[in-house]
């Protein structure tokens, strides 16, 4: 254990104002995507996607988080457990054409005869109304605001800065486009633009807090799925969610990034903490992470350090030892 | 803060007497920049007007932020009970239907047979329609139908359209299009 | 409804943190059902099946609220002996001509009850209120049997023409299993009644089916039998997909209504006088019997002074319609060559109009259009680079129409009033001078009439008469002469003409002409000289004492009353059904109706009161009869009249489905439903099975309607760039469609190409043991986009065929077609092109002079029975 | 690919619609990169209006109020919460599929790995120079020192060209961040070349003494240089780098001595050293020294990195390391077998350290960008810390 970090940055007159946060329900989340648009209306960022999301086999057009994304709402979609029934499968196909073709009514013999797809091991298993969709999940993912922040630690110019709500913003008038905060953060958030050249992500609107107006994207959201607020206040009622959810029989419900005791805890807790139903790995979240720099740099400068001593002591050795088997 | 945990090798690290305090240099105070120090809502004491979502039926409150011509910021009215300050992708991009690429800003003409728009002074344009209202009403016009029925109307021209715009402006056109004797009057209400 | 209505399903969010259960019935795994506590898929244009089915269940297990439906529908009445039901005559009621494909109603009305309509009349429905509540019904006579044992009492023909509805039977139309139709039809049944109540919302899902009208019917047939309209909680309600598409049917830009859903005049034999207009439209006994109210002021509101008791206030001269004049009909006569120009209003035809390619090649025939929106759209620029252009089948050089595009001005450019779906009317303020040339429709409009006005200021003409003596005196202000919106909406609300003084409500209005109204429904919007759609306090949302539906929050019509016929959330002598549900109540001190909203009944009435056998007016509601425009004041499980294909919801296949009708297989689709046979318009051929699969459109929650207002905004488009159609594995791999590539979607009319999703969401349902496969396409795709950052695809509307439900002339929620994988060969437009060309007839149907029975046409192939030949 | 061609697309929309008409601004609104929309109020002091200050808006429109639903209703237990994420998150399998990406690759383009290059020759160089030295050979030492003052030279205008905002180089001097490997980086290239120049400088000005003080200060430097490199990409969260994080600063000290002593050796050629001197011959050997312990430890690495080690073999960054290992090899066999191969045999295997010393560095970065776009590695190896 250690104390609370001694980061802050910014100090103004009256109360320190204490954590503020997002706490994001996906459980009365409905994948509407209004958060991406108000963040980007409200911090007039430009439109970055245009890929239609093959592969996604869902509405994620936008993919990820990135310069001028700063929310983006993931799509999961999780077929519903299935006992293979063979024969309801064979009897439900066996009306078409010798049993390898499904019945589309009024086709028959229309459809070409494909050998080399067995439909009846889809029906089997794929396909079956049975086997519909079972769940449909979203998450609007965003910057974490992490306590043990990767970025803020990998910034060498202090562009980034823990601010007086303990949330991490990035100057833009200070960054110089290093790059080094990218790979330095552990949930993939901070990304270089590829044209302006500055790192840029979610500042939890450090503007509109200033003047005590709520961030773009939790006063936008319909179903108020992103909750913001003092931070104690939304851990509580987020663990009270939890317990609530359990309760009522979702037993998969858990909060990620907040609630955490000891060595669990991502990154000392997040800032922008959520509540899942599904293995974070489903959102693209790591299990566990910290910040990298925190966990291995007096390691890596250790190792680094003396191997450098001994490298100089080996030139020094080896010329050294050579002079003197000349001169010998 | 409750129990803050930071990875075992850097909270060695920062227990260090020096070398402890050194983790923390370069954090603090000295990083702030000057706009930060000022930071605030670009839309402080800016006029607010309350405006209604332009897109579908559940009619969510606005608030409209400008600065003189200019148009800053819209969201949602906070105050609405409708949508309590909540908007949908629509509705928080509507900044943009008004500021969109490619927003029109005088009429375009393309003349019979033409290739390409070209440009046309508005008091123009509007008597060069009414102009062709009146030839097209006189043109259809009919007293009777085939029956023999009356019916006092003129089948030369339609209209189309009228659910984004206002009642009060739907009510000018049908007004307007029924003293003229047009009935066929049709907006996406039945579409 | 978390698709298109993301705001409204913040409400829905709550109610289910509070303990409700949301069921979600769609083709296709959408946004809402991930949310739903149930989803249930069904096959897309099975729903009066699916809903005859929840009918049959509840009468079946005796699940009804009988003490409603016995007090407050017409259960009880008893109908006229020469009324047959579908399930006598395999799928036709009485009345039906094969011919012309229309029915004779007079077989389905009440027993005792006379029409004061005229033949012609009634051959042609519109959507006025008057024609749907009952109007010109003389009701004095009927009978009733409140046991409803009666064999000819409405509950047990209601309870006979459903008995084949059964779970099996929804299992073979729809594709549910039995089991989940169960336990849906236990959850409507255990969430309703005194302590709880249900509501159905619906979009276009419902609506645009060759039986749309019929599918809201069977919805409220199941909330009447469960007691659930008129409480707080209950309810169907309609989530409408545009800003004032509700205003826009009040004050109606629409061909067969006058504002206030008074009927557009219709044309008969002989002279057409106010008297008649009034006795057809209005009652003697009901609201109805105000009709002369509403009409007479609604033409001193349009004719002013000019307007006397002399002249009939003007009445003889208003046009008058003598068929289908929608935007159909309007579109097959303009590609004749029969209309010179067209007004397009923000609105997209091009791309939205079904059968779209039609509607482009129509606009090439005509002399002008004159388009208003905020950009260059498909619709605008259909001689530039549409499709057919494109293809070469028009030349632009050869088009002759003269195209206007104005700029107009944004909803923060320009005052004025949206109402939304709830009825209730919001003003906007103004923020912003629109830019450069763009104005206000209010401008535009002004400007442009009072040119035409003065043009005829000297014609002695009468056809004339209307547009010389049209009142057009609205006061202008700024550099643009912009005339002011609140005077519009002064006008609209009624004003006593001697002192100008705008009317409180519609009970101020007078038939003696001192008064004139622009729509009586909105009688009160301007209420003691205040805009109360401007009022913005919203009160104590979270209590009801506290006013939780916000009734200082704008102004809802009629009277600012939030929930329509709210009497019926207290039981037949005037108390809350329950406290729990506790809304509107008779207080036998004050001697009043009170609640926590405007009572939607004549506030005084004791619901003691019983209305004698003579009486005339409202004094002809009883105090226990709460549907007060119902000429019986009563809600209808049986429509008598209003509705042009039947009297009860029949489940009638899609017009192209490729599923036979498991309960009328000699019928098929909707016998009554509109096809517009023509070359240009083939339906596809349903026998051959070379259009197996069945495809329904949806909407996106990122896109709106045909795309203007989303594909040229950057941030809407990167959201859902192009278009695609959601496929099932199991149809995706038998045609070798790879997910994320593309694939052709072909009917008769043309072909599109869409990504392919291959997804789960969309399964192929079980029917009969055998697959049926669906796809699921949203329609917000045109060609054209402002910038380089805006996104196009194909339209699938160039898919549809012309065709509609027989009372609102729409369908194109479901149809069939192939599919196949791979990219559309060139533009498509050839092909139709060719048939055009080939069976045009010269004669063609479709003249206007023709009134429209002989639009409806029953589908080919289906013989009608012997029974009714 | 981290650097946009041309203006940005909305850049271009932007710039077509601009314009002001009759008081009114068309301007598009399409959004500008790279930070959040302008921070300034619009009226220094003054509050917003149409909002309740201090959040209370978002109080009043909470869905969920505890008075009016039952969101979070029931009644909480002790440690419930901690252990149903421990369930979820606490096994060390991944139980479902992972749907990508978890973070993100590096943006740095080849700038980087080539001044990684050069700055470990300079490391190496200050090495070598310290070493001859102490061994009493001051000519060698100068040229050692002139050949670390000649690679360092380059890390600067390289580091500046990999930036987003090369005009904003000095805003890495604003700062000393201690926890951050590149400011110290970017303070260590400054002071090592400022030493270095100073001390080559003191040669110049035959201030002997200085000049040894400055060469021992600036391999003291060097120990951070040169292996300051591998501590930053070790302290990111792409796994092959962060789980070689005791590894990867040795390994670019080794790389780095030889690719000094390599440079230096040709240099001392070139500048007319005999081929038989000592120097030569002792740097020879810390040569074949730094490259072997490379090869030890890049295998000791590879053999325990596991699934994270996959980076290093797949597609070009793999096709690099490979190349970077057979030529190390190669040299090392050549330096063994042909002491008296005449000038040719005598530089090559240098030529070829250093070409491997580049071939690592171009390898180990691009891997990285194959480590971070693994997501089921890293997925995994997020579940085992």
């Amino acid at each position: 254990m250690s104390d609370a970090p001694t980061e802050v940055a910014v100090h103004r007159s009256g109360q320190p104002p204490g954590r503020l946060g997002f706490f994001t329900d996906t459980t009365v989340c409905i994948g509407c995507k209004s958060c991406e648009v108000a963040c980007k209306q409200w911090n007039d960022l430009p439109a970055d996607g245009y890929t239609f999301g093959k592969g996604r086999r869902s509405l994620d057009h936008t993919g990820s988080l990135s310069s001028s994304s700063w929310r983006h709402v993931h799509f999961v979609e999780i077929a519903a457990p299935h006992e293979p029934d063979r024969e309801a499968a064979r009897a439900a196909l066996g009306a078409g054409a010798g049993g390898q073709l499904p019945n589309i009514p009024a086709t028959g013999a229309l459809a070409a005869v494909r050998e080399d797809v067995d439909l009846l091991a889809m029906a089997d298993g794929a396909a079956l109304p049975e086997a519909e969709i079972d769940r449909w999940l979203f998450d609007s993912d965003v910057c974490k605001h992490c306590t043990n922040a990767g970025c803020l630690d990998a910034c060498p110019t202090g562009a980034l800065i823990r601010t007086e709500f303990e949330t991490v913003i990035v100057q833009p008038d200070i960054c110089n486009g290093c790059g080094y905060c990218v790979p330095s953060c552990p949930f993939g958030v901070i990304d270089r633009d590829p044209y302006d050249g500055r790192a840029a992500k979610c500042t939890l609107c450090y503007d509109r807090l200033q003047d005590g107006l709520e961030p773009a994207c939790a006063k936008a959201c319909p179903t108020d799925s992103i909750q913001f607020g003092p931070y104690e206040e939304l851990v509580e009622r987020a663990k009270g969610r939890v317990t609530e959810l359990h309760a009522r029989g979702l037993e998969t419900a858990y909060l990620y990034g907040a609630g955490d005791e000891g060595a669990d805890q991502l990154a000392g807790g997040l800032g922008a903490f959520f509540l899942l139903t599904e293995p974070p790995e489903r959102f693209g979240l790591p299990a566990q992470a910290d910040s990298p720099i925190q966990a291995n740099m007096p390691a890596a400068t250790a190792a680094g350090l003396a191997a450098g001593v001994t490298a100089a002591a080996a030139a020094v050795v080896s010329l050294v030892f050579a002079h003197r088997r000349a001169r010998r | 803060m409750s129990e803050h945990n930071r990875p075992e090798a850097f909270d060695r690290l920062r227990r260090l007497p020096v070398v402890g305090r050194a983790a923390d240099w370069g954090l603090g105070p000295h990083a702030v920049s000057k706009r930060t120090r000022e930071a605030g809502t670009r839309i402080a004491g800016l006029d607010v007007t309350e405006s209604v979502c332009p897109y579908c039926a559940v009619g969510c409150g606005q608030v409209v932020y400008t600065r003189g011509g200019e148009l800053v910021n819209i969201e949602g009215n906070p105050r609405s009970p409708i949508n309590q300050g909540t908007l949908c992708p629509k509705g928080s991009a509507s900044r943009q239907l008004i500021q969109q690429p490619g927003r029109l800003t005088t009429v375009l003409y393309r003349r019979p047979h033409g290739t390409e728009w070209e440009e046309l002074e508005l008091e123009q344009a509007v008597d060069m329609i009414a102009e062709r209202v009146i030839a097209a009403r006189e043109a259809g016009w009919q007293d009777t139908d085939e029956r023999g029925w009356r019916v006092d109307r003129t089948l030369g021209f339609c209209s189309l359209g009228g659910a984004t715009i206002d009642n009060e402006e739907n009510y000018l056109i049908k007004k307007g299009f029924t003293a003229l004797g047009a009935v066929q009057i049709e907006n996406q209400a039945r579409i | 409804m978390a698709e298109a209505h993301p705001v409204g399903f913040r409400w829905v969010m709550k109610a289910r943190e509070c303990g409700a259960v949301i069921v979600n019935v769609d083709p296709h795994y959408a946004r809402t059902s991930a949310v739903s506590d149930i989803h249930v898929p069904i096959r897309a244009g099975s729903d009066i099946a699916f809903l005859g089915g929840l009918i049959r269940y509840i009468i079946a297990t005796g699940s009804y609220f009988r003490e409603y439906v016995v007090n407050y529908t017409n259960a009880a009445t008893i109908i006229n002996e020469d009324f047959r039901d579908t399930e006598d005559l395999h799928g036709y009621f009485s009345g039906f001509d094969p011919e012309t494909g229309t029915y004779d109603r007079d077989s389905w009305r009440y027993e005792g009850e006379r029409s004061a309509a005229q033949a012609g009349e009634r051959e042609h429905s519109t959507q006025a209120f008057s024609d749907r509540t009952g109007a010109g019904m003389e009701t004095e006579d009927m009978r009733s049997d409140p046991t409803l044992e009666h064999p000819r009492c409405v509950f047990q023909i209601l309870k006979r023409h459903y008995e084949r509805y059964t779970p099996e039977m929804v299992e073979r139309v729809c594709g549910i299993p039995p089991e989940l139709f169960r336990k849906v039809a236990d959850t409507l049944i255990a969430n309703s009644g005194r302590e709880r109540t249900t509501m159905l919302t619906y979009a276009v899902g419902w609506t645009q089916h060759s039986t749309g009208v019929q599918t809201i019917r069977a919805g409220a047939i199941v909330q009447l039998l469960l007691g659930n309209i008129g409480r707080p909680g209950g309810g169907i309600m309609a989530m409408r997909g545009h800003a004032t598409i509700q205003g826009s049917s009040d004050i109606p830009t629409l061909y067969d209504l006058l504002p206030g859903y008074l009927p557009m005049p219709r044309a008969r034999e002989g002279h057409l006088s106010l008297e008649d207009y009034c006795t057809t439209g209005g009652s003697k006994r009901g609201w109805w019997s105000h009709f002369d109210i509403y009409a007479i002021s609604l033409l001193k509101a349009w004719f002013g002074d000019a307007a006397t008791v002399e002249n009939d206030y003007g009445f003889a001269s208003l046009p008058k319609i003598s068929g289908n004049h929608s935007q159909f009909p309007t579109m097959l006569r303009m590609l004749d060559g029969g209309i010179d120009g067209m007004f397009v209003l923000g609105q997209n035809p091009a791309v939205g109009t079904m059968h779209a390619g039609l509607m482009r090649r129509a606009l090439a025939k005509l002399k002008w259009l004159v388009v208003r929106d905020l950009a260059d759209i498909e619709t605008s620029r259909f001689w530039k680079d549409s499709p057919e252009v494109l293809s070469g089948e028009l030349r632009t050089e050869e088009i002759e129409t003269e195209v206007f595009l104005m700029p107009c001005a944004g909803h923060v450019e320009k005052e004025g009033s949206f109402t939304n779906t709830q009825r209730l009317v919001q003003w906007r303020d103004k923020a912003l001078e629109p830019p450069g040339d763009s104005r206000s429709e209010l401008h535009f409009f002004y400007h442009l009439i009072r040119r035409i006005k003065a043009h005829y200021a000297g014609s002695t003409e009468p056809r004339d008469w209307p547009i010389r003596n049209l009142a057009w005196d609205y006061p202008v202000h700024g550099p643009h002469q912009e005339p002011s919106a609140e005077a519009v909406l002064k006008e609209i609300n009624g004003f006593e003409i001697a002192s100008g003084r705008p009317v409180n409500s519609f009970a101020d209005l007078r038939n003696d002409g001192s008064t004139a109204c622009g729509c009586w429904i909105y009688a009160g919007v301007y209420g003691d000289g205040v805009n109360q759609a401007r009022r913005r306090e919203p009160g104590n949302v979270t209590d009801p004492e506290g006013g939780d539906v916000s009734p200082e929050w704008g102004w809802a019509w009629p009277s600012n009353r939030r929930i329509l016929y709210n009497r019926a959330s207290a039981d037949p002598q005037g108390r809350p059904w329950s406290e729990r549900k506790k809304y509107i109540w008779w207080d036998e001190e004050q001697g009043q109706w009170t609640g926590y909203d405007v009572p939607d009944f004549p506030r005084e009435k004791r619901p003691d009161y019983v209305a004698p056998h003579d009486a005339s007016g409202m004094d002809a509601i009883s105090g226990s009869d709460p549907f007060i425009m119902m000429t019986d004041g009563r809600a209808w499980l049986y429509s008598p009249t209003g509705l042009l294909d039947g009297p009860l919801p029949t489940h009638y296949e899609p017009i192209e489905s490729p599923v036979k009708n498991a309960l009328y297989p000699d019928v098929g689709a909707n016998p009554a439903a509109i096809t517009w046979k023509r070359g240009e318009n083939p339906l596809n051929p349903m026998e051959s099975g070379a259009y197996p699969v069945i495809v329904s459109t949806f909407r996106l929650t990122e896109h709106h309607t045909t795309g203007p207002m989303s594909r040229n905004l950057p941030w809407l488009a990167e959201l859902q760039p192009e278009l695609y159609a959601e496929i099932d594995p199991m149809l995706a791999a038998d045609r070798g469609i790879e997910d994320g590539g593309w694939m052709v979607i072909a009917t008769e009319r043309g072909e599109v190409e869409a990504r392919a999703m291959v997804t789960r969401r969309v399964g192929p349902l079980r029917i009969d043991g055998q697959f049926v496969h669906q796809i699921s396409v949203p329609w917000h795709w045109g060609t054209y986009t402002t910038s380089e950052q805006g996104v196009t695809g194909d339209s699938m509307n160039d898919l549809i065929v012309l065709s509609g439900d027989p009372n609102t002339s729409i369908e194109d929620k479901t149809f069939s077609c192939q599919v196949r994988a791979g990219r559309r060969d060139g533009e498509s437009t050839q092909e139709l092109a060719s048939v055009r060309d080939a069976d045009i007839d010269a004669s063609a149907d479709h003249d206007a002079e023709v009134p429209d029975k002989v639009f409806h046409t029953p589908q080919s192939g289906h013989q009608p029975p012997p029974e009714s030949r | 690919m981290s650097h946009g061609h041309g203006p940005p697309p909305e850049q271009k929309i932007r710039e077509r619609g601009e314009g002001v008409i009759d008081g009114r601004d068309t301007t598009p609104a399409v959004g500008r990169r790279g930070e959040p929309g302008g921070w300034r109020r619009a009226v220094e002091g003054a509050r917003v209006r149409g909002f309740k200050p201090r959040f209370e808006d978002g109080r009043w429109s909470f869905l969920y109020r505890a008075d009016s639903t039952r969101y979070a209703a029931a009644p909480s237990v002790d440690g419930e919460v901690a252990a149903a994420a421990r369930r979820m998150r606490g096994d060390p399998h991944v139980p479902v599929p992972v749907k990508g990406p978890v973070i993100r690759p590096n943006v740095w383009t080849w700038e980087v790995p080539l001044y990684f290059w050069f700055g470990g020759i300079a490391t190496g160089a200050a090495f070598a120079a310290l070493g001859c030295q102490a061994a009493g050979d001051e000519r060698s030492a100068r040229v050692a020192r002139m050949v670390a003052i000649g690679a360092v030279g380059p890390g600067g205008p390289l580091l500046i060209l990999d930036l987003g905002r090369p005009e904003r180089f000095l805003h890495m001097f604003r700062i000393l961040k201690t926890r951050s490997p590149m400011s110290m980086g970017a303070w260590c290239l400054m002071a090592f070349s400022n030493t270095g120049a100073a001390a080559v400088a003191a040669d110049l000005l035959r201030w002997r003494r200085c000049a040894k003080g400055l060469t021992v200060a600036t391999a003291a430097l060097g120990t951070y240089l040169g292996s300051y490199t591998g501590v930053l990409l070790a302290s990111t969260a792409v796994p092959v780098w962060n789980r070689s994080r005791r590894f990867l600063p040795p390994i670019f000290i080794c790389t780095a001595s030889a690719s000094g002593a390599a440079v230096t050796r040709l240099a001392l050629a070139a500048t007319g050293t005999p081929s038989e001197h000592p120097t030569r011959s002792g740097l020879a050997a810390l040569e074949s020294v730094a490259m072997t312990g490379e090869l030890v430890l890049s295998a000791i690495n590879e053999h325990r990195l596991g699934i994270a080690g996959r980076a290093l073999e797949e597609g070009r960054p793999g096709r690099l390391l490979a190349a970077a290992r057979a030529l190390t090899a190669t040299g090392l066999v050549l330096r063994a077998v042909g002491r008296r191969g005449g000038a040719t045999v005598d530089h090559l295997p240098s030529v070829m350290f250093l070409a491997a010393a580049l071939a690592y560095r171009f390898g180990w970065v691009g891997a990285g960008r194959t480590s971070a776009l693994d997501h089921e590695a890293v997925a995994t190896l997020a579940r085992r810390p």
